[in-house]
């Protein structure tokens, strides 16, 4: 008898989501630990991820893995959930509810690691044009202090424009072509995660290179290595945490319960201006994914599937 | 000022003006009201009458004039308000909420329900349920309902537009006898209509509108009939149609083979058996009281409802319509009793009229502009629509949004013409020219069928008239013959000396 | 008309030339929208955003399109951004596969068949169409996620006529224009001149008098939706080649900018009233204001209310200046 | 009685519907009971107060976009307010967060009737107007809730002098459903003001001429959308305990629940009780497909599927009851 997985996720239709869904589902099927996975994947807000735990609950699952909407609003239901004796892990972001287990990337050591490199590479003193993801999101907001901390470092530097891309390619693009085409000074871009697009417009306009800071996407990953004259690096977010995620689960119903309840994945920052940030870059290089997809497809110590596996997408049953 | 009134007027109306736009719908409106008296108001479509009911009535701001009640100007800023001050409407236009139920709307404008039901019985409406939904009501009780709603408000002032124009005769009688006995009763009653019989029948004084301003007031006296017109139309008498009836094709010659011929049609719960033949070149009219199963009749020959029973012969072929389109595609063409069901209310004039022209798939690619134009500004002159308001038909008067569902199928020509009450609304000239309209189509070989409400229309447009009673055909008629007694009699189903009905 | 009737006032004759035309008025309000961005950033209206911001608008207007004409009968096609979506991703995933000219033909096949699908509801069940194309857009959404499982490791390619057509330039004049040039000219010359467009106006005002008339409204509604998903699949196609991402929701964030693009351009939700003209117009007001918000140093939530306040403001102006003729 | 079936048969016809889902819910899931109707009427509530507002404007003839945005607004002001205050001004906080919402509301419909701007234009601009200010009071999630608020929708209903067993299975969230719809709508419905609101609705012109204020009528309509909005932006953060500046997919499901419950956008017809069991129908759709594991992404294949379905359904019943 295997393991009933219960996922919830609040995003859909973005490549990040969608490879952690993967990650999670390949996960699964590699531990062989697993019969079936009940996956609540849709776009929604807290209230939508508290039905779809309490729906989860009802189909009677022996864990769930959770990316929670925000750290506060759902700690009712894994409450309930926990009180059965199901086992929570929630991965990406972190939860303030005890009795779950984090296994999160560290958002705000994200943002804080890319935008120290940036400033460097500007020299610590110039203004930069700094994008953002969604307006009220809480990974956003973790984002944010993290920047701020590396703000804080660089006195001199100074932001041109502060803009809500909201995850949105075709927003990003659009603001940043503006951003270039009102004339307005700027010495570097920081992104949270819409970046190819960035790029890309820089090269469309015929503009001037500044350095960029964008995450691991396969599309942005490639430009680094690819684009004359880019200076830019890509800090990790794998989306494959999903995959660890299930991984702890199935560690705890095993009955190997870990020391301590929260668990960071700490980003890595590739840069293409030195040899070794150029070798990691290469290595992970990945042209056949999907754009969107980060390329940091596994985590090792975690994750036990293999590349194909995750591409396949597949979960027990299927 | 045609006399002196001796008492104080209730409600004196002076230099009343009101611009739509492009518009000028009033210039210089006057309007005097005695107590215990009917004023028609009159004057050719789009003169304006039923823009200065609307002032009056808080409807409608005016631009400029004085509204004096009862000797104090009045400030008319809603119907709400001017309900405070006695003035009661009845609308050209139905105005009870179509989505709510008859109790439901007598609650929202706070009628007293047994003085409604009162005069809903007085005007001859038994089957009337309360919870009867308005939308569903045909729109000669919504008439009734409307001004029955009104009379149980106990006006000081009455303002009818038009009320009769959708009833049939039976009706009319009714509520001519009502308004009579309300002015008589001490009330005041502004009284709309293009029928000089119904003036005649009641009303006191004419005042009479000529684009926008008042040009006459006179006293109502046998013969002031051509006086009015003249008035109405400003000297410019228009050409009368002339008799020229052919009256050919209305023998039963058996030999010629009919355009349409009916066999048993049966339909809903009121059309239970006709059956006739109407040939080309021949008006046929069609008299019935109210809900006699004519509605059906006409919705069934124009494709908009399927018969239960009982066959339909175009030219001598059986034929079965599932939708206007086919009725259309037989040469069958519709003018409905409810202009409303007909127009494209926010579109032009043109685009109203050329509407039939584009139906068809094959149609549906470029349009050709110039053979579109030549149509449609042929079929405006020959119905003297008054075309200054026409980017949205909803801003034409009444009469005029009547005749555009008529030149429609004008514009597109004509096999077959169902008139369903065409001449609602409609004023005096144009009237006659519409009959006139009516015999040269049957002249060039068009086959009509005409119902009207309106029996005094019969001998002038008509060559043979069917009257239908419960939903048969109890007579048939010859025009010569159809004075007004003699049709009133068929249509209450008593039958005609000499004859026995079918 | 007697000495009493003067003559219109100068204010009046204006106020009918606005009513008569409703696009002049519409255009002073864009034009002074730009006017205003250029006092708040100096120097930002130069011939490069000018291209910049046609590129932008040009996608939003054609998706604006969809919604144009399906209100026109009263309805709207609320799967406009799906289809658009999946007529792009559609597009990238099969190139590599397939070739550019076999992807395309697939992908607005995929555009046409979901068109025909809300034809086939709204037309034939009477299904509402905010309802009806909901439903196909959560159906077809729920496809493109299965189908993208197949091709995550396909790779993507994006045609480089798209590419040239989306980010390319011929006299500093987006390429774009190649496209919608035509396009809005045949839209606009249809929904004027031909017997369709005015059966569309018919359907929206009184669909029971344009049946009278003898139209069979099925045939309208349901070659009605199926243009609408062909040019939805089209404004993919184009939008590909502009953000050069085959996102799985590249332009959705488009759904609701297309709705008001159309509303802004005063177009009527309950049909029978407006046109493509004011579409263009409000598709490139939405553009100009997009621009103005971004450039502008305050918080999120400050732009946000700005972008409503303005849209509220541009439109009452609009309404008061068009209506002064009436 | 046959009357009343054929009036109301949409009704009939959504409540036959979701009985049925429920016994299908039952034997899928056998131990479904008490605490799934009451997660279940949990995840319902901000959804349903969404239904009933934007319901009072579409029979009222207009349509609000901005809904979920207001709840947006009314979540995050009632989780700013009682983060960290006492029961007695967390209690002043809901009066006045649910004052705010009329507030809204009332400014949407002002705005609508003085420019004289059609209503879905301005409430798409007050769509972005309520988002902005949501973000101003409150960039990220945050803010708390009282607990006696969050126990409100708790558990099942207990009342005393009656056995615990005979109530229970009732949840509290669709009591405290039933309560405020009663409260508010019901006494609105059967006074002269639901009648205007049905008349603006039906036909504005003739409901100007009847005498009726159509443009105070409008605002009252709008104010009520507005209040129901808070009472959906308070239930979200009863359930989540705190706010959301992002607002959630209530605009589009309001509309559609809107649509399945019978009321005829335009304006004029259909009543409070179809939408809101439309939204139960909804919602019990998705939780038997998590119940049943099917795949996420033929998840959403599945209910726009059984939305579409439900409205021709209902197109036929309607259609029949015509013919009757
Ligand atoms: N809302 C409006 N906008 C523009 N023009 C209008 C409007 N209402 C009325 N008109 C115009 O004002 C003129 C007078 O119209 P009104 O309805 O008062 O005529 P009427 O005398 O009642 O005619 P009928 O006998 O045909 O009912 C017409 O030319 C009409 O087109
Ligand atoms: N030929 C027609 N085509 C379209 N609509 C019509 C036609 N004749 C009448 N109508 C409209 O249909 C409705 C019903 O017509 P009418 O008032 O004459 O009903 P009735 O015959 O008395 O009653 P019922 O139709 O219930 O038997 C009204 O709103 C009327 O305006
Ligand atoms: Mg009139
Ligand atoms: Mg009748």
């Amino acid at each position: 008898e295997g393991y009933k997985i219960g996922i919830s996720n609040t995003v859909q239709g973005n490549g990040w989501r969608e490879e952690m869904i993967c990650a999670m589902k390949a996960e699964a099927l590699a531990s062989g630990k697993v019969d079936s996975l009940n996956i609540a994947h849709r776009n929604t807000d807290a209230a939508g991820q508290l039905e779809d735990i309490r729906n989860l609950i009802q189909a009677g699952v022996n864990a769930i893995v959770v990316n929670p909407t925000n750290a506060d609003g759902i700690n009712a239901a894994i409450k309930e959930a926990t009180d059965k004796g199901i086992v929570v892990v929630a991965v990406d972001q972190a939860v303030t509810e005890p009795s779950a287990y984090i296994l999160s990337n560290n958002q705000e050591e994200y943002a804080y690691i890319g935008a120290k490199w940036l400033f460097e590479q500007m020299g610590g003193k110039g203004a930069v044009v700094y994008m953002r993801g969604a307006a009220g999101a809480g990974a956003d907001n973790d984002r944010d202090k993290g920047f701020k901390r590396a703000m804080a470092e660089y006195p001199d530097i100074t932001i041109a424009q502060e803009v809500f891309t909201g995850w949105q390619q075709d927003q990003g693009k659009q603001q940043i072509n503006d951003i270039i085409a009102a004339g307005v000074p700027f010495q570097g871009v920081w992104t949270s995660g819409i970046d190819n697009v960035i790029v890309d417009a820089f090269t469309e306009a015929g503009a001037p290179l500044v350095p960029i800071v964008g995450a691991d996407n396969a599309g942005f990953v490639s430009q680094l290595s690819s684009v004359e004259g880019l200076k830019g690096a890509a800090v990790t977010n794998p989306g494959s945490v999903g995959g660890a995620g299930v991984a702890l689960a199935i560690q705890i119903l095993d009955g190997k319960v870990p020391a301590e309840k929260t668990v960071l994945v700490d980003p890595v920052l590739w840069d293409n201006t030195t040899e070794e940030g150029k070798a990691q870059i290469a290595a992970a290089q990945n042209p056949n994914l999907s754009p969107e997809w980060p390329v940091s497809v596994s985590i090792p110590g975690w994750t036990t599937y293999t590349m194909d596996q995750i591409i396949a997408c597949k979960g027990p049953g299927e | 000022m045609a006399e002196s009134e001796t008492t104080a007027p209730v409600l004196d109306a002076e230099g009343v003006s009101k611009r739509f736009g492009a518009v000028q719908a009033l210039r210089d409106a006057s309007l005097r009201l005695g107590k215990g008296e009917i004023v028609a108001l009159m004057g050719a479509n789009g003169a304006g009458k039923s823009t200065l009911v609307k002032i009056l009535t808080g409807a409608l701001r005016r631009d400029t004039g004085h509204v004096r009640i009862r000797g104090t100007e009045a400030r008319l800023n809603s119907p709400a308000a001017a309900r405070r001050s006695g003035l009661v409407p009845v609308y050209q236009e139905p105005s009870l909420i179509p989505d709510l139920d008859v109790a439901d709307n007598l609650r929202l404008g706070r009628t007293p329900v047994d003085a409604f039901r009162h005069w809903v019985a007085e005007m001859g409406i038994s089957d009337l349920r309360l919870d009867d939904v308005i939308g569903d009501l045909p729109l000669a009780t919504l008439r009734i309902l409307d001004l029955a709603r009104a009379l149980a408000a106990e006006p000081d002032v009455l303002m009818l537009d038009e009320m009769t124009a959708a009833l049939p005769t039976d009706l009319v009688e009714k509520v001519l006898r009502v308004v009579r006995q309300q002015a008589d009763g001490g009330r005041s009653i502004i009284y709309i209509s293009h029928r000089f019989a119904e003036i005649a029948a009641i009303c006191d004084r004419a005042t009479v509108l000529r684009d926008g301003a008042t040009v006459g007031n006179l006293k109502i006296e046998p013969g002031i009939e051509e006086r009015v017109v003249e008035l109405m139309l400003g000297g410019k008498v228009a050409p009368v149609a002339s008799e020229t009836r052919s009256r050919a094709a209305a023998s039963g010659d058996s030999a010629i083979i009919p355009r349409l011929r009916l066999r048993g049609l049966k339909a809903g719960t009121r059309l239970a058996d006709v059956s006739f033949e109407l040939n080309r070149g021949e008006v046929l009219g069609v008299v019935a009281l109210e809900g006699q199963g004519q509605d059906e009749l006409f919705d069934v020959l124009a494709g908009n409802r399927r018969p239960a029973a009982g066959s339909l012969e175009v030219d001598g072929r059986p034929v079965a319509f599932g939708h206007p389109a086919d009725a259309i595609a037989a040469g069958l063409t519709l003018v409905p009793g409810d202009r409303a069901h007909a127009l494209l209310m926010s579109r032009s004039v043109r685009e109203n009229i050329a509407l039939p022209l584009l139906a068809r798939l094959r149609d549906w690619g470029a349009i050709r502009v110039r053979d579109e134009a030549a149509r449609v500004t042929s079929a405006i002159e020959r119905l003297q629509i008054d075309t200054r308001a026409q980017g949205e038909v909803r801003r034409l008067s009444g009469g005029n949004q009547q005749k555009v569902t008529i030149a429609r199928w004008i514009a597109k020509g004509v096999n077959t013409l169902l008139l369903f009450d065409p001449t609602r609304g409609i004023d005096v000239r144009t009237k006659r020219q519409i009959y006139g309209l009516v015999r040269e189509l049957a002249g060039q070989g068009a086959a009509v069928l005409f119902y009207t409400s309106e029996l005094s229309e019969v001998p002038q447009a008509c060559d043979r008239v069917v009257v239908i009673f419960n939903g048969r055909v109890v007579d048939v008629i010859p025009a010569a013959e159809a004075d007004e007694a003699t049709l009133m009699r068929a249509a209450y189903g008593l039958s005609r000396a000499g004859t026995e009905p079918a | 008309m007697t000495a009493l009737n003067v003559g219109p006032t100068p204010l009046a004759r204006i106020g009918r030339f606005m009513a008569d035309n409703p696009l002049v008025p519409l255009i002073l309000l864009l034009v002074g929208l730009v006017a205003l961005l250029q006092i708040l950033q100096p120097g930002v209206v130069n011939s490069r955003w000018l291209a910049n911001t046609i590129k932008v608008a040009i996608p939003l207007a054609m998706l604006a399109a969809c919604q144009t004409l399906t209100m026109l009968t009263g309805g709207i096609d609320l799967s406009a951004g799906t289809v658009a979506t999946i007529s792009a991703f559609a597009t990238a995933t099969l190139t590599p596969l397939v070739g550019a000219p076999a992807a395309i033909l697939i992908a607005l096949s995929v555009a046409l068949v979901i068109g025909l699908v809300n034809g086939f509801g709204v037309a034939i069940c009477r299904v509402h169409p905010l309802i009806m194309t909901l439903g196909t857009a959560l159906i077809a959404s729920g496809c493109l996620l299965v189908y993208q499982r197949y091709v995550i490791a396909t790779g993507t390619k994006i045609p480089d006529f798209l590419v040239w057509l989306g980010t390319g330039r011929t006299l500093g004049l987006p390429n774009g224009l190649f496209l919608f040039l035509p396009f809005a000219t045949l839209v606009i010359w249809m929904q004027r001149r031909t017997g369709f467009g005015r059966l569309l106006y018919a359907l929206g005002s009184n669909e029971a008098a344009a049946r009278l008339s003898g139209v069979r409204s099925w045939q309208v509604l349901l070659s009605l939706y199926a243009l609408s998903g062909a040019i939805a699949g089209l404004t993919g196609l184009l939008y590909l080649g502009v953000v050069k991402t085959p996102s799985l929701s590249l332009a959705l964030p488009l759904d609701l900018p297309s709705v008001a693009a159309a509303v802004v351009g005063g177009t009527s939700i309950f049909g029978g009233r407006g046109g493509f003209g004011g579409t263009i117009i409000g598709a490139l007001i939405l553009t100009v204001l997009g621009t103005m918000l971004t450039l502008m140093q305050i918080p999120e939530g400050g732009r946000r209310i700005l972008f409503g306040l303005i849209i509220l403001a541009v439109t009452a102006l609009y309404i008061r200046l068009t209506e002064q003729g009436r | 009685m046959t009357r009343f079936l054929s009036k109301n048969s949409r009704t009939v016809g959504l409540a036959a519907l979701l009985a049925l889902l429920l016994v299908a819910t039952k034997l899928i899931q056998p131990d479904f009971g008490a605490s799934g109707l009451e997660s279940l009427a949990r995840a319902v509530l901000p959804f349903a107060f969404a239904t009933v507002g934007m319901t009072i404007v579409v029979i009222a003839g207009g349509i609000d976009l901005s809904m979920a945005a207001m709840m947006a607004v009314a979540s995050v002001t009632a989780a700013v307010l009682m983060e960290g205050a006492s029961d007695g001004q967390a209690a002043i906080a809901v009066l006045g967060v649910l004052v705010l919402g009329l507030v809204m509301g009332a400014i949407n419909g002002t705005l609508i009737v003085l420019t004289r701007v059609p209503d879905i234009v301005v409430t798409l601009a007050m769509l972005f107007v309520w988002q902005g200010v949501a973000l101003l009071i409150l960039n990220a999630p945050g803010g708390g809730a009282a607990p006696w608020l969050r126990d409100l929708v708790v558990g099942g209903v207990v009342l005393p002098g009656l056995p615990t067993a005979l109530t229970e299975w009732l949840p509290k969230a669709v009591l405290f459903l039933v309560i405020a719809v009663a409260l508010i709508w019901v006494p609105i419905r059967r006074s002269r003001l639901g009648l205007m609101l049905y008349a603006i609705g039906s036909d504005q012109l003739a409901a100007f001429r009847s005498g009726i204020p159509v443009g105070l009528t409008r605002i009252v309509a709008y104010a009520l959308a507005g209040l129901f909005a808070a009472l959906g932006g308070l239930s979200v953060t009863m359930g989540t305990g705190i706010g959301e500046p992002i607002p959630g997919p209530y605009l589009m499901a309001s509309v559609a629940a809107v649509v399945l419950g019978g009321v005829v956008l335009g304006g004029g017809r259909g009543g409070i009780v179809g939408p809101v069991l439309a939204v139960f129908i909804l919602r019990l759709v998705r939780m038997d497909l998590t119940l049943l594991s099917v795949d996420p992404n033929v998840t959403a294949i599945i209910e726009g599927t059984i939305t579409v379905a439900v409205v021709m359904f209902g197109g036929l019943l309607a259609v029949r009851g015509m013919q009757k």
